[in-house]
């Protein structure tokens, strides 16, 4: 490229995102769960259009995941528990993470832990592979008994993952954050403090559906996670109260589907939009997404996507650049 | 024998034809102008919700041709209710074909086909390999009541014998499909079953007595349907390191997996690991399954 | 009634509920604020085959509300931000009250407050109307600023607004709680312990949605509280986790539209339940939720609704005699 | 002079006339067995969903007979979408009738109808009251475009002049509907208006400027539709005792309300309570508003 060769079109906003160290082309990450690794995906989506996946959980050893039934579909949305099933970090590491590498997309590794030394030690040897490009804390996994989102739900603990995951690696580091809590923002700015890079807020909302005929939860596990556009407006509301809180970018993530739903995030004050049930509902949701909050831009003579975040929320005081 | 796997993709759907052959059973049929190759009996879609907000519903491939599938919806809940109210003309999009299938090559020639409900529609292309095979094929088919029996005649028309059983006895067999079955006593040398999870457990306990190798379709609740989410899971025969055994059809990018040890019915202590229905089945071999 | 001469119909199952000292006939109480005082609804229902209506919430001080829009619809359910609109307790027993006497269900009052004294002092008077059969405590008002729902996420305050109302009132006493913390069934165990003779389980679960067109909250309080089918996962497993902790009989409520809606509840170990949006969706829906739980209870061979409550709840006490 | 309120309870209604007059407006022709008296022009519906799950819609009643009445359905989200969805031969329940709608005695006897968009709805039971009063009316309507312009054969075949704006000029006026009024000049004796929030505060300063009364048919997010809830509200001058000044039509058992004071565009400082468009309303008096 001499002289500047490279031609932007003018007329085509800006929807790139800087979250820490990582730079996403779009601001779209595939919920952690959701997506598998992204080759699940490829036959009915282009993965470059993504901003990037973030992988299933990994802890340090292996899971069997919960018994099934591990879904159960209720009104606008799903319950899940499917229990952190993963091979543990050593067999991870050996045998499924090289493949990540032709991802045309970012890809953020994404650790659960039972313990504090846990979150470091996996974070640790996971950073370290150069397919991982970030690292997302899933302290607020509502499915692994009570361990699990004590994590999130407890300032101390989650202020010791936090650091603890910082001090192993140099890479962007994503704590995602439990809805499941009185005051989110309180527990947003412990991570901010303990030195995560950006927040995803939220995970999912703790639930149960009872299988009336048979008189027992309709999960193997008994509760699950609430996922879907049921929780939309919950999790909008803790982008909003989070924004107010912390200068990381956050990833606003629970029950989107479509570009109106990614622009009530980024207008509460969202950086990037994290997309995970919704590609059930739609396989294309994430290229729509774009393209819809492309349109949203133009139609409003917005260059960037940034000049919009926040932008519902008086409060926002903006990302620290 | 691994199969080809017919490349899935995204495709649109235009209804054009709609038929309800017994009251919350409804057929559609669609032209996916997209749809080139053939799907393999036992395949999947996942269908849209025409409005979004929840989740696609995975529907067996009940009939297919070029540019051509039918669907048999049963109406249990919103989703399949919303499907089933669609009209002539209207538009829905689905991810197709998915799952791995029957394998007929492997069922012999004298195969038993054996449906609860709406697992009929899983079989119908089924029945149709199998015959193109020049194999012989039964039919046992059980629903609640004789009204629930429907599209028997399509299997009749492929020259297949059909016996039914109804919970009330409205027609054939009084009872459970999986005992008239046992009562009838033929040495069949493969069986095909879809329907119940509690039907196919029994399907498989008469299979295993009666020593009859069976491919059995299975169904859970479904998340994405493609396997990414780990929703629908089985437990299933694995060796030490997880990686699951006898699985029909191609494994594409199976990750690695935690291995367990479970009391069966059957088996005293046995490895076993969750599968994901959607993608290294539906359809499993009836003994590897650690149900 | 002389030598056991009542005759009553040995198919006909018993759907009544004691509720402290409260008797319902049915197990179905009409949310506050969505009932109004039931008059609203009377063209619609006979009343008298409702359990009870639990009135709008009164406050010491005449309050005008929140600025509109007060709803907004989203994926199955709304949002709301009333903000306890009501003429304040003087203005409400002089002039508001003597119109409930002639309802043919029971009618529980309903206060809410901005401090304990508030809570003492309005239930103290509301109490001691005839008009009035029992006292719910709102605690639990996500949509007056952070004021209200202060007292059931504040374990002190919740004890200390209960313990106030206890001391002033023999009526039975309902405590609201809210699912906006982190361990709803710790304050659940607090309001019991404090005098509580039944809980509401839940409120409504706070939540924001944002009209991308103006860029701003579509509500005029810019949050509120979200109801409907989206929230019942979350109230079920609310129940199931307070019918595990207390002895008190439970109202559960959050979604509940259909019969089987409240077989979930009850099979949670609800004593009873209670209606608020499923109104809106269907102003015949609490005749239907009783028609479709005696049908149940009869295909079951059972006499008694309450042989039912908690049968999914393994860890359910019972609630004590 | 307060109007007797039509006794409103729930019916059930079957789908019998379905016409799309302009994309994504739809008309439904119900049949209402239930639905003897006559209602009252500007009186709506709460219509429920089909499938449940969603608060019901309101609906002005656009025209009504014996037996039946007809609604037209504005696609804006998915609760309108389902109901603009629905075929022929579907049932439906709703609350009618709802509101006390209109005054057509207390417009004079040259009535301004000022509709924008859907707003047309409400108006033409009370253009055909207007006419039988013997009164002259014109209907000032409006849209986005001429294409949105539906239904004003039906005004015109009454013998009301229609007068019509678009936004982007492609049939008459090029602007609002509001400024086609004020523009025109006539020294109307009464206005009826429905339309948009921000055409139904122009048209109030245009009224209150030519010193016009007009009755204001209100929209807002609703929840009961029957006055239960206090989702609906809308501040009315009210007296030093928070109780509402001047409604139309009847208050039945309106609770004692708080009273606030309020710097409005036009006022200094007045005293007013929320009122609920429901149950109060959803026609008010333009001058009683405390926007
Ligand atoms: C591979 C595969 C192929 C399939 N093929 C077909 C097919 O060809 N045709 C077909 O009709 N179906 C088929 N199914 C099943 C179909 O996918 C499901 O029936 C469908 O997803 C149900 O969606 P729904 O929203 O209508 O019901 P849901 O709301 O998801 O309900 C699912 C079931 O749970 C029950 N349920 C829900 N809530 C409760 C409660 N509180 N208490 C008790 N029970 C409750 C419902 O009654 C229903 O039986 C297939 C499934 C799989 C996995
Ligand atoms: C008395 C009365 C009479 C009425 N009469 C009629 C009538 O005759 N015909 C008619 O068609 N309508 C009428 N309406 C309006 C009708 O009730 C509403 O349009 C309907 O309730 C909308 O329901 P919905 O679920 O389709 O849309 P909702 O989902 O409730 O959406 C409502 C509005 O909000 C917008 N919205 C939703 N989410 C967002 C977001 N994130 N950002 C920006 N905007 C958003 C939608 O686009 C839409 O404009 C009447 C209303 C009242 C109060
Ligand atoms: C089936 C399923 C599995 C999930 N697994 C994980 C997981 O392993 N780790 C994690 O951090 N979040 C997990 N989640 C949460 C999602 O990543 C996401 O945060 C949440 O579902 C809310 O977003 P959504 O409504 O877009 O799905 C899972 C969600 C679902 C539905
Ligand atoms: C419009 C509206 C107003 C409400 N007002 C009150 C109130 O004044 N006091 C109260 O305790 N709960 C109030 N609630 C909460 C309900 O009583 C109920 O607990 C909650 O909505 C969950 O139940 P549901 O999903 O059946 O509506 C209100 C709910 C709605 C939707
Ligand atoms: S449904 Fe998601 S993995 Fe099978
Ligand atoms: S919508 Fe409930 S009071 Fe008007």
């Amino acid at each position: 490229m001499v002289n500047g060769a490279v031609r932007v079109d003018p007329t085509e906003p800006d929807l790139s995102v800087r979250i820490g160290r990582l730079e996403l082309r779009y601001p779209t990450l595939m919920g952690s769960g959701c997506y598998g690794s992204g080759e699940e995906y490829a036959p009915f989506i282009d993965l470059s259009l993504l901003g990037g996946v973030v992988l299933k959980s990994v802890t340090r050893l292996p899971r069997l995941g919960n018994d099934p039934p591990r879904l159960a579909a209720v009104p606008s949305g799903m319950l899940n528990a499917i229990g952190l099933q993963n091979p543990g970090i050593d067999a991870y590491l050996e045998r499924d993470v090289a493949k990540f590498a032709d991802r045309p997309c970012a890809v953020i590794g994404s650790v659960a832990g039972f313990s504090v030394d846990d979150y470091a030690y996996v974070t640790k040897r996971l950073a370290a592979r150069d397919e991982i490009d970030a690292v997302e804390l899933n302290i607020s996994c509502p499915n692994v008994g009570t361990e699990g989102e004590t994590f999130a739900c407890d300032p101390e603990l989650a202020e010791a993952a936090t650091r603890a995951a910082r001090a192993v690696t140099g890479k962007t580091l994503i704590v995602k954050l439990s809805p499941n809590v009185t005051d989110i923002a309180r527990i947003a700015r412990i991570a901010e403090d303990a030195g995560a890079d950006a927040l995803a807020v939220i995970n999912t909302v703790r639930g149960m559906a009872i299988d009336v005929e048979r008189q027992r939860p309709r999960l193997g596990n008994g509760s699950g996670g609430l996922s879907g556009a049921a929780i939309r407006p919950i999790a909008v509301l803790a982008v909003y109260e989070v924004a107010q809180a912390v200068r990381i970018p956050i990833v606003g993530q629970g029950g989107i589907e479509t570009a109106r739903d990614a622009l009530e995030f980024f207008l509460a004050g969202a950086s990037a939009v994290g997309i995970g049930t919704g590609n059930f509902t739609d396989a294309q949701a994430p290229v729509k997404v774009v393209a819809g909050v492309r349109d949203y831009l133009i139609a409003r003579g917005k260059t960037r996507l940034r000049d919009i975040v926040g932008a519902a929320n008086p409060a926002f005081a903006g990302v620290r650049a | 024998m691994p199969l080809a796997q017919t490349a899935s993709s995204v495709h649109a759907a235009v209804v054009v034809d709609r038929r309800e052959p017994a009251p919350g059973i409804v057929v559609l049929g669609l032209r996916v102008p997209s749809l080139e190759e053939s799907v393999r009996p036992g395949q999947f879609a996942m269908v849209a919700m025409p409005s979004g907000e929840q989740a696609a519903v995975a529907l067996a491939i009940y009939e297919a041709g070029a540019q051509h599938l039918s669907l048999m919806i049963v109406v249990v809940g919103t989703r399949t209710a919303a499907l089933a109210n669609l009209a002539i003309g209207e538009r829905i999009e689905m991810l197709a074909p998915l799952g791995n299938g029957f394998e007929a090559e492997t069922l012999g020639d004298d195969v038993a086909l054996v449906a609860g409900g709406v697992g009929i529609a899983s079989l119908l292309l089924l029945a149709a390999a199998v015959v193109r095979r020049g194999a012989r094929a039964c039919l046992y088919y059980g629903a609640r009541a004789a009204g629930a029996l429907v599209e028997s005649d399509r299997f009749a028309r492929l020259g297949i014998e059909v016996s039914n059983a109804t919970d009330d006895g409205s027609r054939g067999y009084r009872g459970f499909v999986t005992e008239l079955f046992a009562a009838e006593g033929r040495r069949h040398s493969g069986i095909a079953g879809c329907g119940p999870t509690p039907m196919l457990r029994r399907l498989a306990e008469v299979a295993s007595q009666r020593r009859i190798p069976a491919q059995l379709s299975l169904e859970e609740p479904f998340g994405c349907g493609v396997g990414a989410c780990w929703g629908c899971v089985i437990p299933h025969a694995a060796d030490e390191n997880g990686a699951p055994q006898n699985l029909i059809g191609a494994t594409r990018n199976l990750p690695s997996l935690a291995v367990g040890h479970r009391r069966t019915t059957q088996r005293k202590d046995e490895r076993f690991t969750y599968v994901r229905v959607c993608r290294e089945g539906p359809v499993f071999w009836s003994e590897e399954l650690r149900w």
